[in-house]
């Protein structure tokens, strides 16, 4: 089966699908991205799914895959690198800067703070764990509106729901209903990363090639251009 | 196994809450939408049966996203609601009930309108010669003799809002203590890694109190239909 | 109160057409199976809409398709017994009966009780309807109608599944019904003893249409007729008006007045002055030439040829007359000619006490 | 074949204790509503499962609880017009009539032909049952029920919801069943008139319970049995065999030769020396001491009282007999009285030849 | 607007080839388990009516997880499958039609377990009469007398079908071409800054399928009703 299989982290579908395109334009072959959440993908890699290449949302879940035996020896690497950035919806006169201490409780007032998941989504786990840093966990705690994913949180301020979120970078970027206040400093929580890897059961020819396309040059545009931040 | 975590207890005492609520709060309208699909012939029939479905066909994603839209407080009709009668879904137990409520509402349309289609005209004419008015006879003949199906409506409600969980999360986010109900507290922990564990004991603590539901109905349909269509077992 | 029915419907392959005017008192609808009775009745309780015509009860307008007017059929306040009793299955028998009370002024326990007792019931009240005798059924449902108190009762053969110990105990009350309440009631049947007994008029139906209308006396004593009256088992036969003159307690008889002359009955729990209506079979009525003598037969009726009529079978049916009262007489053709038997001539009508059954006698007031 | 049937059962407030054995031909079961006659049948057919005792019908055990035999339903071959017709209303009626055929050998379309012509529902075959007339859905039912070729056939009151006419078409075949195909028929009626024609035994049944039974003759023979069988309208009666001796086509009559002696009753189709058994119904029968002359009746019996018994109405029922043949006549006291009846005198019994009415002549082979 | 991308073509046709052959293939053994829980009396009827509302009761995820560690290529039933038969269910649209089959079943069979109660018992009496043996008055009396329930078992089973979301990407993934129907294909567009208008789309696709599939339906049912019950109007 020459088809490559990539299971991928839902929100790196722009620039992942606009890459393939390019690969296989240049290389044929044909390749085929199932997008969803990181743990289903990695629980699916650890049942057998027919995958070639795993990019993971967060370590964890790489970490996961590898444990279970199933990453190929010597192909994972961090790849993607992304921020975490504090949004309002456009319309928003709210002004805030975030540091040590930050009254993130206060500016909310009686709304909630859109996030995605605190302790099953990575951008949640991030968020929470920079708030925490800077103190000010506590008293924005019962007012965390947790959503599903980080797109759930975005839509939640988009639509004027919560008059704040914790969103990464690249969906802040796409979202014109929605302003970035401020962006946490990269030091308030671990790294943001998106690890790759290409895996034990790997059988398309062409998968090896499409992992080093992804970083080449050609590629790497494209996901800069979305936001992101590319790890040497 | 026996003794349940804080926030489990809050988890299940919401979700019960919020089925309940789901449940009792569209039964009225359920009743209502499946008698006039029922028996009716209406300009925009087709339209009504149409979006009383649309819960089901469409991924419960889309219908909280579009709930969120609606009924949210600057939505369109959330807004009026919050300005007019003070009354907020968004972020509430009350939104997460709505959410429940909507999903199931096809299963307890189709449930009742398929027994109300099923009792027999010839009952309900002779109550009628009997100088009693549509609407009573509705509510004395064919709402008992409809009873088995609106026992089945109601336990598919119930269930469905019992498990419930993309439309919720979208439209009323995942608020311990005051949205988090079980399912998305099973959602939290299987997306941690390890948390397998936690998780499954979430899904057979709503699996006992849907054993539990399941079986009471049960009793009741059986004495229901041994009322109303006779069971000579 | 009077109704009054003229409507044109069709209907698969029938058509119905249907004018007759009833005055109160009991209308028995008569016509064979697949005639279009109940298709009738239910027009007139509102559960079919005819495609054309009339149909009122006293003043007050059913329908009427040239005004458009069509009264929901909660309004147009019709007892309906129905062929099959369709009891509602959720409910108590007791239920059952108060569900049209419900709708009425108040109530009336007394009336319940009455009803109740009449129909045998009292012993149900509790039980739910799935599991009772047919007969059972039906009661329960002829009460349920009265109950509910309406302006007209639709009878459709409701007694056709009782025995004839209960025929026999709800047919006075239905005269009394027809005779007290002034309601009237179209009553479906193909029995002729309960035209006989109960119906004040008679429409004859056929094929859809009313082909014949009148007082079951005309309807029963007319000779062309005989053809659809005669198909009972016990047959054809005049209907004679009478009142009770006196009782004779050591015989065991009741001696009626009646246009016919004094007849002896079986005796009856009736007071004198009483009026009844009898049917007299003809096939009971024997025709002497002489006054017969030593014989077990106690009412002779002297009277005179008015009409003979040979029917498909070859018997005689023979109209009689006494100063104008009509009796039929139904004989083989050897009698016939035996007794060179031809209008004008005067006979003996033999008929014995016993003919005069209890349940071919009704009260009439 | 016969059958057998012993049961208990207990039922809400009724208990069930049925005893009897019926030979071939057709066991009436006869009883007030409510007496249990449909809840027997039902054991028959294996719907309703007894508490105790015996079914058998010829040597096959259908059900037999010291021996734990129960024939599930479908294996007892038994044909069951219910009261209600029960027809298939998905069904088409032609479907409705092959439902059954279709687990016997081979559907045989000249039978078929033959039933649904002789049941009138040619024309509705192709019809649903949904809004066909009561007698129309009745008649479907029988033809379903006969053209499953069952070994013993149970109908539930069949004719109740027919008309005169259509009870008059289909008697004679129910009458050719019974003598062609020997199979038992358990029917359940309270007309007294469809047992003198049709039953060969007859099973009273009162309160559940089996109280008496016998050959249809012995029981509508039986003076004490009088306040169940004479319930009818038309009253009791003797049933007389007899056969056809001549017939007399210029006066329309036909000659029986019959333990009376011969009888003329009114002219009927069927070939010399055909079996019938003739109901004279009590109240038909006149007495006189003199033999009557000049009189439109043709049978005049000579005979002596065997037996007088007033009834709870007051009349006097006697039972007289002719060289050992029974006689039942029904008058007055003061008749009675008159004429000085008492066991042993002679008497002539006058009968009217149309009060053999065709509808109370059974064939019988 | 009116013109398809490929891509939209193949979930399109995926989706309407899993949901029909996952309503086709649940729909013998939803007859079964509704007559078995309508008509009969056994051991264990009440853990059968309790795992048949399962899939309606536990959140989609969880059924999705269960089914890949129950039926995927290592789990014990999935393996036995695969050596054994060569059946796979994972990864493959098959899996996903097993996935949709599931998540309806508990519709399916209580819309036609409530039509079976509610036939009348004296017409199935009838027929046993006749001398036709239960099976056949199940499939020619019961059955036929049941279709409404039927009819809208399978509207609520394909609907389900239709939109189900959460147990499909979790047993089987989200793979174009193989197992992306529109609800994944949905989702993957939400996830997209921008993808909404091409979500949206997606929505009303499937939105007017469903009502093609709706007033089919709605036409069958007429048709069988005026059959069964007779419809007076
Ligand atoms: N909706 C209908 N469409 C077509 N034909 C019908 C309809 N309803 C009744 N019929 C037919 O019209 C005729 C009259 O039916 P109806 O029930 O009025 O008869 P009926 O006189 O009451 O007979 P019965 O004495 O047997 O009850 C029957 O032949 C019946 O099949
Ligand atoms: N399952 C039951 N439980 C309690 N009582 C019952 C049950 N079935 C029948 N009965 C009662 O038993 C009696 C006999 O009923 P059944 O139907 O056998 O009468 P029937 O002789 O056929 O009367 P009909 O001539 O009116 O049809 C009735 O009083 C009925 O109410
Ligand atoms: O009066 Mo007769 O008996 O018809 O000849
Ligand atoms: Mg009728
Ligand atoms: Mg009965």
């Amino acid at each position: 089966d020459d088809k490559i299989v990539v299971f991928a982290a839902a929100s790196l579908k722009g620039p992942l699908d606009d890459a393939a395109a390019a690969f296989k334009a240049a290389k044929g072959g044909d390749i085929a991205i199932s997008y969803a959440g990181s743990s289903a993908l990695a629980k699916q890699i650890e049942g057998g799914a027919p995958a070639d290449l795993f990019i993971s949302a967060d370590l964890d879940w790489m970490d996961h895959v590898e444990k279970a035996g199933q990453v190929k020896d010597g192909t994972r690497s961090n790849w993607l690198g992304n921020t975490l950035v504090l949004v309002a919806p456009a319309d928003s006169a709210l002004t805030l800067k975030i540091a040590d201490g930050v009254d993130l409780a206060g500016a909310v007032g009686d709304g909630k703070l859109a996030m995605a998941d605190v302790k099953a989504v990575p951008a949640g786990k991030y968020g929470k764990a920079s708030l925490e840093k800077l103190g000010a966990w506590a008293a924005i705690e019962p007012k965390v509106a947790q959503a599903e994913n980080v797109r759930a949180a975005l839509a939640l301020v988009a639509s004027g729901e919560a008059p704040l979120g914790i969103v990464y970078q690249t969906d802040a970027t796409a979202e014109p209903k929605v302003k970035v206040v401020d962006t946490f400093p990269e030091d308030s929580h671990k790294p943001i990363i998106y690890p790759i890897a290409q895996l034990t059961g790997s059988t398309a020819p062409l998968a090896a090639d499409f992992l080093a396309y992804l970083k080449s040059p050609e590629a790497t545009v494209l996901f800069e251009k979305a936001g992101f931040k590319i790890l040497k | 196994m026996l003794s349940f975590t804080p926030e489990e207890l809050v988890a299940i005492h919401l979700s019960l809450k919020i089925a309940l609520v789901a449940t009792a709060a569209s039964l009225p309208f359920g009743l209502l939408v499946a008698w006039a699909l029922a028996r009716r012939d209406f300009w925009g029939k087709t339209l009504l049966n149409g979006i009383v479905h649309l819960p089901l066909i469409l991924p419960p994603v889309v219908t909280g996203y579009l709930l969120l839209l609606v009924m949210g407080r600057k939505g369109p009709v959330g807004s009026i609601l919050d300005q007019w009668f003070g009354i907020v879904f968004a972020f509430r137990w009350t939104g997460a009930a709505l959410a429940a409520g909507i999903m199931g509402f096809p299963l307890l349309v189709r449930a009742i309108r398929l027994s109300i289609e099923l009792v027999d005209r010839r009952l309900e004419q002779a109550a009628v010669t009997l100088g009693a008015p549509p609407i009573w006879v509705f509510i004395t003949v064919t709402l008992p003799l409809a009873l088995p199906g609106i026992i089945a409506g109601i336990i598919l409600s119930f269930g469905k809002a019992l498990g419930e969980f993309g439309a919720t999360i979208t439209f009323v986010s995942n608020i311990p203590g005051e949205t988090q109900t079980i399912p998305t507290a099973i959602y939290t922990y299987t997306n941690v890694p390890g948390g397998d564990t936690a998780a499954m004991r979430l899904v057979v603590i709503s699996i006992v109190i849907s054993m539990a539901a399941l079986v009471l109905s049960e009793l009741l349909a059986r004495r229901v239909s041994a009322k109303v269509i006779g069971d000579e077992r | 109160m009077s109704v009054e029915i003229s409507l044109r419907h069709k209907m698969g392959a029938l058509d119905i057409a249907a004018d007759f005017i009833s005055a109160s008192g009991i209308t028995a609808l008569f016509g064979r199976s697949g005639s279009g009775k109940t298709t009738l009745v239910n027009m007139v309780a509102g559960l079919t809409r005819p495609d054309s015509g009339v149909i009122k009860i006293g003043n007050r307008v059913l329908f009427d398709s040239a005004r458009g007017i069509n009264l929901p059929p909660h309004h147009r306040r019709v007892g309906y017994v129905f062929q099959e009793a369709r009891l509602f299955p959720h409910l108590t028998v007791k239920q059952n009966l108060d569900y049209g009370a419900f709708f009425n002024k108040a109530r009336d326990q007394r009336q319940f009780d009455h009803i109740v007792s009449l129909l045998g019931i009292g012993h149900l009240l509790e039980r739910r309807p799935l599991h009772l005798s047919g007969g059972e059924k039906q009661r329960i449902a002829i009460g349920r109608a009265l109950l509910s108190d309406p302006e007209v009762l639709l009878m459709d053969e409701p007694l056709a599944s009782l025995d004839e110990d209960r025929k026999g105990e709800i047919l006075p009350y239905l005269e009394r019904l027809r005779d007290e309440a002034e309601m009237p009631i179209l009553y479906v049947t193909h029995a002729v003893p309960e035209i006989a007994r109960l119906a004040s008029s008679v429409v004859l139906i056929a094929d859809g249409k009313s082909i014949a209308s009148g007082t079951a006396a005309e309807i029963l004593g007319r000779l062309d007729l005989l053809p659809f009256t005669a198909q009972d088992e016990s047959g054809a036969g005049a209907l004679i008006d009478a009142t009770i003159a006196r009782h004779d307690i050591d015989d065991q008889l009741t001696i009626l007045a009646s246009p016919l002359g004094e007849l002896r009955i079986p005796a009856l729990g009736a007071a004198i002055g009483t009026h009844l209506r009898v049917q007299i079979k003809a096939r009971d009525v024997m025709l002497s030439l002489a006054r017969p003598v030593d014989i077990s037969a106690l009412n002779i009726v002297s009277c005179r040829i008015a009409d003979l009529r040979e029917d498909e079978s070859g018997m005689v049916n023979i109209g009689l007359d006494r100063e104008g009262a009509t009796l039929l007489a139904r004989i083989t053709p050897k009698s016939a000619r035996d007794l060179a038997l031809k209008p004008g001539k005067p006979v003996y009508a033999v008929i014995k006490s016993v003919a005069f059954d209890r349940r071919m006698i009704g009260t009439w007031n």
